[in-house]
């Protein structure tokens, strides 16, 4: 791997993950969050060279949802700009690939979602191709369902395994004060959890709620001046894989396996679990295997630290759930984990996701340290 | 005056978002449903590499080339995947009742076909036989679900 | 063996999708605040922290100065139409008799201008600095939502000077 | 940037108002398989895809790139999806080249489609939502009121307008890939329906059906190239925000920092007699005259000078559009990369009946949102 610029994370805010902000539009509540986001690296707005945000249109109700966003984040004087229909952690690689062209220092990465005004259920049955999938009425809930009895059969998965797996994140996410869900249960309260749609129980789908959040990256030289303990990116890569369902093997993510195989190499690593903790947006503990086997990890290992924040099941704001595993990551790196602090962590992984039943995925390797000298 | 010091109950309104599209399907999801229709066969394509795709899109989704020959598939095989929805979404799902997504694949086919189950929501499993239950003649119109849904092959 | 040689040549043109998203959606304090105002015929806007500038309708946080909008403050229900457009096409869901006038109208004591219709002239008399009022609704027809105001009517005063409104729209 | 990136391929799609013989894939195909093939490559030289479109409540589909992975050739590979409203084909394309630039990535597919016949434009656009007062129909409504200012201020005949579609339509007709081919005369446009006055529907861009791609290549791949490249020589997208007060929506600041960073970039101090031409984003008459201005080509007031004078028409000191441009030819999502696609065929000399005789240094903008979003880029045939 050539060698590549030392990135950051220098800041990161985020509204606690409610079901529902009555008060305030998704604009309201970005807003501050972009204020506290500068505000903790102490940069002014016009100390950012560069800002992108992700959301979606469905989700937000309305064509050019985002367009109020530039609103929100203070967009005067005019600022180099940009926008994704995708979690805003594809907006934070493509940040970083923007500071790897020279072509900005500092960036601000946004991710706003309005997610209970709409019914994701039925929005992301549109993303299914509009001839074959989306007639059946597929929503992500089935489709998260079926891709659990494909693992589930392949590795001989019991729903004892799936709940182990929730239990662990639910258990974690009662210390993380911005969740959802809050509350620890056991594997045994969340396996007698009714079924939705089978295999999943309710405990196993996660706590879909609405939040906005705010990243702040900057390049070595800034970042330094802009944060006590920057985050640095190590490697960063992501993948797509075709869509139809029956195409291609939902038991596995060979998207998630490439793409952390390029971002390992780029930090200099050979297998994921050379890192401390790692975030993931696996949505369910189905897809935490299927995201688990692709990394080379156990999910019923506890090194590395898996989902220290809790995950998906006990936050799922849609359009920010990547995003916030860099945040976490960054949380847990820069000391500011609080209770749920990983002692010790000094690498870490941060997978994001988008579509059904990861179709496409994202794998940031980050460090205390920077990577190249 | 700070916003406090009116009234801050919420305000909120549901509206729906609701219009009707018109999908072109072109010459090769077309022929596909128009075989649904009016041939009660599915069909697939020959992609590079050999493998037969069902439903066909016309090109391969694993290398973009486009597919060639027409292949005709077996309305009956096995089941790769299945989800028991319990309670079905009012207006999004195709049933009212308990029913399950399948992934089947069809004898002669290299990928599965994603459909449902109603009669044997509960008895399907992995591995198991089913075959398409056409809807009956004058009310197929040309769409997946012309294919009312697939039943156990007893 | 199949019957077929191949699929009917005849494609099945179109797949209709009927689309139906149900969306719940919030105002927010500060929107709701406007609109029921409006109920008691009185348009409020918000003051920025740092540069004192109004908007109207009020906003938490003003997009210019990037700082909070924390008070709240009533503007003017008159004020000057700094630009505007003659419609011809009808609008979906609102019911007006084409052509009518669409005007960007700066209401005296706000710094952004609102889009409004114009009405009781005739769509050729208006331009670029017209004085306008608002026409409420009458008491007790009034629901706090937009409608409450019914259109802008010029107010027969003289015209704003175009330095005015000229870079002000 | 930190290295050179070209386009060394262009494909679209024959635009026309109903595309039906094609799906949404087929549509995609159609251009990507062009671009690949000008650029003598297969899918399996891309190392990524990047798609742009606007609103996916035109087309019906929610975050359709996912369901385009197998068409665009993104199997295994990384693919991003852009949306910055109407300049994204533009964002699009610079998103691409800077993947480029980084040095991470070798060749890039750029592709911007939209599909508009699936829907309806005009309620997709602009659908009735509470809390928000309805606005008047259509972006024509939202957009006239700015070009009556535009006229007040700069004092503007009025046939200008009617004018500029004139040149429009006659470029139009050279580009066999244009929707709207059809020349006309000042008093034919004139004679159409008032709209949203001062907007008339024949000054007015089609509801198009059409698709665009651009395959970009590092320096090294773009010199062993079959076909001369067009390198991008600066690319930007700068947006700002709507409620400001005082904010010109006539010439948004954006829009004219923006030029002015691409300017500097590539180095030209005078783009009237620097540029040799121009595809710019005119969805209605008059944004020509205001983009002129805005760019930085003319003076302010001076914009609709220079049509009157017919220094932009096809053989005058300054062509725009060439090829007949957004009012000729609108698929909403593909309309900003169009403009840049165009502007590189242009000093590839590659334009065919639309080529500007000696072209070597082209400007390609697209803008969208409120008057918000601008994304342009400049492009060269000297590296």
């Amino acid at each position: 791997m050539t060698q590549l610029r030392n990135v950051a994370i220098v800041s990161f805010a985020q509204l606690p993950v409610v079901a529902r902000d009555e008060h305030r539009t998704a604009m309201e509540m970005l807003s501050p969050v972009v204020q506290a986001a500068l505000a903790a690296c102490g940069a002014s707005r016009d100390d950012i060279d560069y800002q992108i945000a992700g959301s979606t249109d469905y989700m937000d109700g309305r064509p050019f949802g985002f367009v109020a966003a530039l609103d929100a984040m203070g967009s005067w004087p005019p600022r180099h700009d940009n926008h994704f229909e995708m979690d805003a952690a594809f907006c934070a690689y493509y940040a970083w690939v923007r500071m790897q062209a020279g072509e900005c220092d500092t960036a601000l990465v946004v991710a706003h979602g309005k997610v209970s005004e709409g019914e994701p259920r039925r929005i992301m049955n549109l993303q299914l191709d509009p001839y074959y999938q989306a007639p059946l009425g597929l929503d992500p809930v089935a489709s998260a369902a079926l891709q659990a009895s494909m693992v589930m059969a392949r590795l001989q998965l019991s729903d004892r395994d799936l709940a182990e797996v929730a239990a662990r994140n639910r258990c974690a996410g009662a210390k993380n004060p911005d969740n959802l869900v809050r509350e620890a249960a056991s594997p045994e309260q969340l396996a007698a959890t009714p079924f939705v749609v089978d295999p999943l129980r309710a405990a196993y789908l996660p706590a879909i709620g609405e939040t906005a959040s705010c990243l702040v990256l900057a390049a070595e030289g800034k970042a330094e001046r802009m944060c006590e303990r920057p985050v640095w990116i190590h490697g960063a890569h992501h993948i797509s894989e075709l869509q139809s369902l029956g195409a291609r093997d939902l038991s596995r993510s060979e998207s998630t396996r490439l793409a952390a195989q390029r971002a390992l190499a780029m930090a200099g690593l050979d297998r994921a679990d050379q890192a401390d903790l790692v975030e993931l947006s696996a949505a369910t503990p189905a897809e935490e295997w299927i995201v688990c086997e692709a990394l080379g990890l156990d999910p019923r290992s506890s090194t590395p630290v898996l989902n220290p924040s809790g995950g998906p099941l006990c936050a799922h704001p849609i359009m920010n759930t990547g995003l916030i595993r860099l945040g976490e990551v960054f949380r847990q790196l820069s000391g500011q984990a609080g209770e749920r602090a990983v002692p010790g962590a000094e690498r870490a992984v941060a997978h994001a996701t988008q579509g059904h039943c990861l179709q496409t995925n994202l794998v940031f390797v980050l460090g205390s340290q920077r990577r190249w000298s | 005056m700070r916003i406090q010091d009116f009234d801050t109950a919420p305000l909120t309104q549901r509206q729906i978002l609701e219009f009707t599209y018109k999908h072109s399907t072109g010459p090769v999801v077309g022929r596909f449903l128009a075989a649904l229709k009016e041939q009660k066969q599915i069909w697939g394509q020959r992609v590079a590499g050999g493998a037969v795709v069902v439903p066909p899109l016309g090109y391969s989704e694993w290398d973009a080339s486009t597919a060639k020959e027409w292949v005709p598939v077996a309305d009956e095989g096995t089941v790769v995947g299945i989800a028991r929805v319990r309670q079905p979404v009012e207006r999004l799902h195709p049933f009212t009742e308990p029913f399950a997504y399948i992934l089947v694949r069809l004898d002669g086919a290299d990928t599965a076909l994603l459909h449902v189950t109603r009669a044997d929501w509960e008895r399907v499993e992995i591995g198991s036989r089913v075959r398409a239950v056409w809807k009956p003649d004058g009310e197929r119109a040309g769409s997946i679900l012309d294919i009312a849904e697939f039943r156990l092959v007893e | 063996m199949p019957a077929f040689t191949e699929p009917p040549t005849e494609p099945i043109k179109y797949v209709d999708a009927h689309v139906w998203l149900p969306y719940d959606y919030v105002a927010g304090d500060y929107r709701a605040a406007y609109l029921r105002a409006l109920k008691e015929k009185r348009i409020l806007g918000s003051r920025c922290d740092r540069t004192g500038k109004v908007f109207v309708p009020p906003v938490s946080f003003s997009p210019h100065a990037f700082a909070p909008c924390s008070e709240l403050v009533e503007v003017a229900d008159r004020g000057t139409v700094t630009t505007f457009c003659i419609v011809n096409i009808p609008v979906i869901g609102r019911n007006l008799e084409l052509p009518y006038v669409a005007a960007s109208v700066a209401l005296d004591g706000a710094d952004i201008s609102i889009f409004a219709l114009i009405q009781e002239c005739k769509p050729e008399e208006v331009r670029m600095g017209m004085r306008v009022e608002a026409v409420w609704k009458p008491d007790g027809e009034r629901h706090g939502d937009h409608e409450d105001i019914q259109y802008f009517r010029p107010t027969g005063e003289p015209d704003a000077p175009p330095e005015t409104y000229l870079h002000r729209l | 940037m930190k290295r050179a990136v070209a386009v060394v391929g262009v494909g679209q799609t024959h635009h026309a108002s109903r595309r039906s013989d094609v799906n949404i894939p087929g549509l995609i195909r159609e251009a990507v398989d062009r671009a690949l093939l000008d650029a003598g490559l297969d899918h399996s030289d891309i190392d990524a895809v990047v798609l742009g479109k606007a609103p996916d409540m035109l087309e019906g589909v929610a975050q359709p790139e996912q369901f385009l992975v197998g068409a665009l050739g993104a199997h295994l590979k990384p693919m991003l999806r852009v949306h910055t409203a109407g300049s994204v084909g533009a964002t699009t394309a610079i998103t691409a080249a800077t993947h480029v630039a980084s040095g991470l990535y070798e060749r890039v597919l750029a592709v911007a489609f939209e599909k508009q016949s699936e829907g309806n434009a005009m309620w997709a656009l602009s659908p009735n939502l509470p809390f928000t007062p309805p606005l008047v129909a259509g972006a024509g409504g939202f957009f006239a009121p700015y070009c009556r200012a535009y006229i007040t201020r700069s004092k503007a005949p009025l046939h200008i307008g009617p004018l500029t579609v004139v040149n429009a339509r006659e470029n139009a007709s050279r580009n066999e890939y244009a929707h709207l081919r059809e020349r006309v005369t000042i008093e034919q446009v004139m004679e159409t329906p008032m709209l949203w006055d001062p907007i008339r529907f024949g000054e007015t861009c089609p509801s198009s059906d059409g698709a665009i791609a651009l395959v970009l290549a590092s320096e090294d791949l773009a010199k062993k190239g079959p076909r001369k490249p067009a390198w991008i020589k600066a690319g930007f997208s700068l947006a700002e925000a709507m409620w400001v007060p005082g904010r010109d929506q006539v010439s948004p600041r954006a829009g004219a920092e923006c030029a002015r960073l691409c300017y500097e970039r590539a180095g030209i101090t005078d783009p009237w007699n620097e540029i040799d031409t121009a595809e710019i984003y005119v969805p209605f008459s008059w944004f020509e005259a205001m983009w002129l201005e805005n760019l930085g080509f003319c003076a302010e007031g001076e914009g609709w000078k220079a049509i009157d004078r017919g220094d932009t028409r096809f053989d005058g000191h300054l062509p725009i559009n060439p090829s007949g441009g957004v009012l000729c030819t609108n698929p909403i999502g593909a309309s900003g990369m169009i403009r840049l696609g165009e502007a590189a065929l242009q000093v590839m000399g590659r334009a065919g009946e639309h080529q500007v005789e000696g072209a070597k240094v082209a400007l390609g903008h697209a803008y969208g949102g409120g008057a918000q979003y601008f994304a342009m880029w400049i492009v060269s045939g000297e590296l």
